[in-house]
């Protein structure tokens, strides 16, 4: 049982040999840190699928009509887009990649409490991947009922949605077993004198999340079940002709899917949290404020899915508390867009990479927040329901937010992950393309949907196109930021400058072991005594 | 270090339980079979509850373990609720 | 691997019950969906509900409760014959777990067998010609819940049949119980679930 | 289009634009106010100016102001998505009535005395009635200038109304994604004066039958259009969602049985009971389920005249 000294503590965690080598030497490590690199190269493979069927999308709508493929094309295309990038790549995103490598880290800990479980979950989202993609690969064509899986288009369709289905269901799986791990790891494995008040605040966001994932993603994990069930034997759950009812399914995905986009922001909202602070030098303003306001987020966002029903028929009792719950949602988000404006009050601003994408992610994530009050309002939502305002809407906050914040993170965290820096003008030059084409890319959808063009459509009338077009130069600009943005990171990770521990002076523990961190975070565990914090500059 | 001592519990106190399970259970099974009209869902839910608590508190550990997990318990119980009465909103009033 | 060796020194028992509990509480609300879509469904069609729950045997359901609560006070009480370090009784109460779960799962083939024979099954045309919508209604939730909660004790007596592996070979003992713990731990929710399955399906009529 | 005046078309439209107008303001508003001063901070705490951070941890008080003030203004958003909203949900006694049956991939709109069209018509000044049916999956029936959507679900009863205020023709869409067809699946609405509608709706004559297309043909072809085979099939031989009509008439067709292949001669039999009962003969090649049944809705001469018709495609 003296294993434990053997491992050298000189050794990073990328260069370290186990008893594996090569492929192996990752695919077997029970090392939060390594696993964290998987889920990231695993989503990076993904959400170039992602972004390529987005891109295919765009260009099909520059113009009226056929452009490059046929409508049952067009709705598979978005289908599998709305899959892989909810299901594969923002509700696992954050947590799985920056979750994995920095929680034990920022909490004084040596890994998670339950490391095999950790990488059973990824094998586990592997599988869930592979099983969604088979779906598109094989059997009687690619499905084609958007994300959502509306019953009862979803038993009639005559595609291949069986694999599709149980592959969502299975990285659900995935995510809890993420959640699980982290929300024990929290309780148990804080370092001595880190109390609850003296957690950083992405930890912090990571628990909110966490406790969604368990708590939500198996009702999800149900439905889609009766679903398969219901395509399987016929037994009616969903089914009008057997006197089902539909917007029960509607209910019971919602109930999860709403919490899902929370749990997609909140570790966003994290990272965002943490970078802030560091670039303005400066203690975060309204700590406790701001954890409440992720606990309330994580709490009344459970209860609000019904805004996504508002025309599916409930009841009008149904549909103004749903109205008024969502605006109540709206405080504690507020709440942190305030905090963190006001953190750069009177701080020591030093602009880098990292803060320009934390300020973008704030300048959009109040445009995709502030059009959800839009949605969240009966009279108007009634209106641009399942227009492209909603598009617009959702394309703001969570690519927005999720993958601005994805960015800001992966940038501010870089030297630690791989020991480089990167490439500064680079990595600024991408930012700038990116946040441009993104403006272009989806600002003319919110006025698409005040024109009333529904969603989901492979065909549209004269009067939308200009719009479109501008839409679809946009995103032809955004992928040239990412692209540059990407090579950079990947270049970087290589060549770049030997960074040093703690380059952007930052406060928490992750910048005090060195870079890349040893197989073990830790030779010591840290104790806080009574002035310490993550934020005391 | 952290392994505390267990309280162990005599298996006197398993079988009391059971017992009064089993009562539980033979009460709900006679309740339901009388006309009660819409009390029946009530009682048998209500005996259901009853037992769900026993089994909580005492087979599961509840009432021996920190307190912490009670009110998680009781926590995720609370938002099970709320979810079903938010959707009751819908049906019920359509 | 070392690293996972390293690991296990850290034995940290209140780390896994605090793990399977979170484990419970996603398993609640999987079934937690299926009680909603129930308690929908009874609401809409209460009538419907009712003529069909005639059809279920409620001795077979109550002869199956009571089964699952003895089975669920002989596991709690191996926990007890462990820590006692008595580990004949631990190994002989789990036996007898394993046992009433297996009979358990008898006596719903049985069931499920007599209900098959009388042509009612997921997707069957006797259902679609006979029944109301309702009651079709009834027996495909009657199914789904009903089966995964067999799957359910499926699981729960695969996890017993390590508990007991791990006692008899001594891996589980007193100091180290949280396997054994958290066996326990699901069985009772197993027990749990039922508990609201048979009044729901058998008993309210 | 919202923003066009042209399109303020029905008596839900001022509640409904004021309730944008209020929160689109309320947004732009804290939207430029945040921009503005997160920019300034920027540039006046910017490292060289600002070279030392001051220390503040928070502010109860400001916290309690910035959740106070959200905290109300979103409840006078909500105020006023109910306002515009309210109204919606409940429909006049005396409202002129028209049921709607919206199917893969088209709606079918019929009046009380027995006409059926594909284009909404409605009287000006009146309330109007939709009675929302769907035959096979959820639709949502979507008319901008109203400011009017519902989904339409098969196996409820719902409804939807409004009181046209303006003349002219306004698109109506189907809003809830139902297949491959679903972008095609809109249409107009004609809203016309109490008198021109009465003479429209009294007038037997095929003519106006729809508004865009009016072109005299067939009665079966008519009848075809209004309830909406051609989403699915073709007159001209290509194949879309089912097999297409050309050619047809009294030719050889392949289809499966409860299992079976066999060979059947389409011939009015056979059409009429393709039309009564789809999936009992599925054609080779073609996927079960899709077409629904049209028992009830198309009357025996009807169908003689849908027979009438296929057989001119040669
Ligand atoms: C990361 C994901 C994410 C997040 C965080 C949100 C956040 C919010 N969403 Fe969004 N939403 C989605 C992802 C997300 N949404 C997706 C994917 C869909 C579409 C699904 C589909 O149909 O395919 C959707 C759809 C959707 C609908 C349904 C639309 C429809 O189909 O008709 C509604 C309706 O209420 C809504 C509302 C809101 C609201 C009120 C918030 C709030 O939480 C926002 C709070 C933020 C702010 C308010 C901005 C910051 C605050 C300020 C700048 C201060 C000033 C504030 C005030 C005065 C209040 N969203
Ligand atoms: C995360 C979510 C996400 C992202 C990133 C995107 C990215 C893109 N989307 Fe996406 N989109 C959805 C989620 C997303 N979409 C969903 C849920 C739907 C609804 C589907 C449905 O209706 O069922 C939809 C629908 C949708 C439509 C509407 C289809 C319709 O209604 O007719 C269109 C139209 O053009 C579109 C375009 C694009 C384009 C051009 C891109 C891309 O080309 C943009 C390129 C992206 C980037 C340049 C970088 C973003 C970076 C990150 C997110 C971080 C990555 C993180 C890791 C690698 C860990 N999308
Ligand atoms: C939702 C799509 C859809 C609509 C709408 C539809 N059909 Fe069909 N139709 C099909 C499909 C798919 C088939 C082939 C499968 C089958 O035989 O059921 C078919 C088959 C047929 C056939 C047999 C064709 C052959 O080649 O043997 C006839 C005749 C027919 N339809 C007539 C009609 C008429 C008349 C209408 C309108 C009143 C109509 N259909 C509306 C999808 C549709
Ligand atoms: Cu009908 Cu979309
Ligand atoms: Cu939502």
């Amino acid at each position: 049982m003296q294993a434990s000294s053997q491992i050298p503590h000189d050794v990073n965690y990328l260069d370290y040999k186990g008893k594996y080598k090569g492929l192996l030497s990752w695919i077997l490590s029970t090392d939060h840190k390594r696993i964290a690199l998987l889920y990231m190269f695993s989503m990076m493979t993904l959400f170039m699928v992602g972004v390529c069927l987005g891109l295919a999308m765009k260009l099909e709508l520059i113009a009226p009509g056929k452009t490059i493929m046929g409508p049952q094309d067009y709705n598979a295309v978005f289908t599998v887009h709305g899959v892989i990038m909810i299901f594969m790549i923002v509700i696992p995103g954050l947590p799985a990649v920056f979750g994995n490598f920095l929680l034990p880290i920022m909490i004084g800990a040596k890994d998670v409490a339950f490391p095999k479980l950790n990488l059973f979950s990824w094998y586990v989202y592997i599988a869930g991947a592979v099983l969604v993609i088979s779906s598109v690969l094989f059997g009687d064509g690619t499905p084609d009922t958007g994300w959502t899986f509306y019953a009862p288009y979803s038993f009639k369709t005559g595609t291949n949605m069986l694999p599709a289905i149980f592959g969502a269901f299975v990285l659900g799986f995935s995510s809890i077993l993420t959640g699980l791990n982290f929300i024990v790891t929290i309780h148990r494995l804080r370092a001595p004198g880190m109390t609850w008040r003296k957690l950083p605040l992405f930890p912090w966001t990571l628990y909110g999340t966490a406790w969604i994932q368990l708590l939500a993603t198996p009702v999800v994990g149900i439905t889609l079940l009766l679903v398969s069930l219901e395509r399987l034997f016929g037994i009616g759950v969903f089914d009008p002709a057997l006197g089902g009812d539909p917007v029960l399914y509607q209910h019971l995905f919602w109930i999860y899917s709403h919490p899902a986009v929370y749990i997609m922001i909140l570790p966003a909202m994290g990272a965002i949290s943490e970078i802030i602070p560091t670039f303005s030098q400066k203690h975060v303003f309204g700590y406790n404020a701001i954890v409440v306001s992720t606990l309330a987020i994580a709490f009344v966002g459970y209860f609000v899915w019904g805004h996504h029903m508002f025309t599916a028929g409930m009841s009008g009792t149904a549909q103004y508390t749903f109205s008024i719950l969502t605006f109540l949602v709206a405080i504690p988000s507020a709440i942190k867009v305030f905090n963190w404006i006001s953190t750069m009050y009177k701080g020591s601003i030093s602009l880098e990479t990292p803060f320009y994408w934390a300020v973008s992610f704030i300048f959009v994530f109040m445009i995709g927040g502030l059009s959800g009050l839009v949605l969240g309002a009966l009279a108007t939502d009634v209106y641009v329901h399942d227009t492209a305002f909603v598009v617009a809407h959702f394309h703001f906050i969570v690519f927005g937010g999720v993958g601005f914040s994805f960015f800001a993170a992966i940038h501010y965290w870089f030297p630690k992950m791989f020991g480089r820096m990167y490439d500064k003008t680079w990595a600024n030059v991408g930012w700038i393309f990116f946040f441009i084409g993104f403006l272009a890319l989806y600002t003319p959808m919110f006025y698409l949907g005040l024109q009333g063009m529904p969603r989901r459509y492979y065909d549209y009338l004269e009067q939308f196109h200009s719009a479109n077009i501008l839409s679809t130069l946009g995103s032809w600009v955004m992928t040239f930021g990412l692209v540059i943005t990407v090579i950079n990171l990947f270049r970087s990770a290589k060549i770049g400058e030997i960074a040093p521990a703690n380059p952007w002076n930052g406060k928490t523990l992750e910048w005090t072991v060195p870079s890349p961190p040893p197989v073990e975070n830790f030779d010591v565990i840290p104790v806080y005594e009574e002035q310490d914090g993550p934020y005391e500059y | 270090m952290e392994n505390e001592k267990h309280h162990i519990v005599p298996y006197r106190t398993y079988f009391y339980i059971l017992a009064a399970l089993l009562v539980f259970t033979l009460l709900s099974i006679e309740v339901t079979s009388i006309e009660l009209g819409g009390l029946t869902v009530a009682a048998a839910l209500l005996f259901a509850s009853l037992k769900s608590f026993l089994v909580l508190t005492y087979f599961m550990h509840l009432k021996f373990d920190k307190p912490y997990i009670r009110i998680m318990v009781v926590f995720v119980l609370m938002i099970f609720l709320a979810v079903i009465i938010i959707t009751f909103f819908d049906y019920f009033f359509r | 691997m070392s690293q996972a060796i390293h690991h296990d020194e850290h034995y940290d028992a209140e780390g896994s019950k605090i793990g399977m509990w979170l484990f419970i509480f996603t398993e609640l609300l999987l079934f937690g969906g299926l009680f909603i879509i129930y308690s929908v469904y009874r609401y809409m069609n209460p009538d419907a509900f009712h003529l069909a729950a005639e059809e279920l045997n409620r001795t077979v359901g109550s002869i199956n409760t009571i089964i699952l609560l003895i089975s669920s006070m002989t596991i709690a009480m191996s926990t007890s014959a462990l820590q006692k370090g008595q580990k004949g009784t631990t190994i002989l109460l789990l036996e007898i777990t394993f046992m009433l779960g297996l009979i358990f799962l008898v006596n719903k083939y049985f069931e499920w067998g007599v209900k098959f024979d009388h042509g009612i099954f997921p997707g069957s045309q006797h259902m679609l010609d006979t029944l109301s919508q309702g009651e079709i209604l009834f027996f495909g939730l009657y199914f789904a819940m009903t089966g995964l909660h067999a799957i359910h004790i499926i699981v729960g007596m695969i996890v017993i049949g390590f508990a007991l592996a791990g006692v008899s070979k001594g891996k589980v003992h007193a100091d180290r119980s949280a396997l054994l713990e958290n066996a326990g731990l699901y069985w009772h929710l197993v027990d749990l679930i039922w508990i609201f399955l048979f009044p729901l399906f058998y008993l309210i009529h | 289009m919202y923003i066009l005046a042209t399109t303020q078309a029905s008596n839900f439209v001022s509640g409904v634009d004021r309730a944008f107008l209020i929160i689109l303001s309320v947004c732009f508003f804290f939207l430029i106010g945040l921009t503005v001063t997160m920019i300034y901070f920027i540039f006046r705490y910017n490292k060289k100016r600002n070279p030392q951070a001051t220390q503040i941890k928070g502010s109860t008080t400001l916290e309690i102001i910035w959740t106070g003030i959200p905290l109300i203004l979103v409840l006078i958003m909500f105020y006023y998505g109910w306002a515009g909203w309210a109204p919606m949900k409940k429909a006049p006694e005396d409202s002129f009535q028209i049921d709607v049956v919206a199917r893969m991939w088209n709606f079918t709109f019929q009046y009380e005395n027995g006409k059926k069209t594909d284009t909404l018509f409605v009287p000006m000044n009146r309330p109007v009635k939709l009675n929302l049916n769907s035959m096979d999956v959820i639709h949502s029936l979507y008319i901008p200038a109203f400011r009017v959507k519902e989904d339409v679900v098969p196996g409820r009863e719902k409804f939807l109304w409004f009181i046209p205020e303006k003349e002219g023709v306004y698109e109506l869409f189907c809003t809830e994604y139902c297949g491959l067809q679903h972008s095609y699946m809109y249409n107009w609405v004609k809203t016309m004066p109490q008198e021109d509608f009465d003479k429209w709706y009294t007038d037997t004559t095929a003519q106006v039958a729809s508004a865009k297309v009016d072109s005299p043909t067939a009665a079966g072809k008519r009848i075809m259009t209004n309830i909406g085979c051609f989403a699915c099939h073709t007159i001209d031989g290509n194949k879309l969602v089912g097999p297409t009509f050309k050619g047809l008439y009294g030719h050889e067709v392949t289809v499966k049985a409860g299992g079976e292949t066999k060979t059947v001669v389409a011939d009015d039999e056979y059409i009429k009971k393709s039309i009564l009962d789809p999936n009992s003969e599925i054609v080779d090649g073609f996927n079960k389920g899709l077409m629904q049944s049209y028992q009830g809705q198309l009357s025996d001469t009807e169908i003689s005249q849908i027979i009438e018709y296929i057989k001119t495609l040669k």
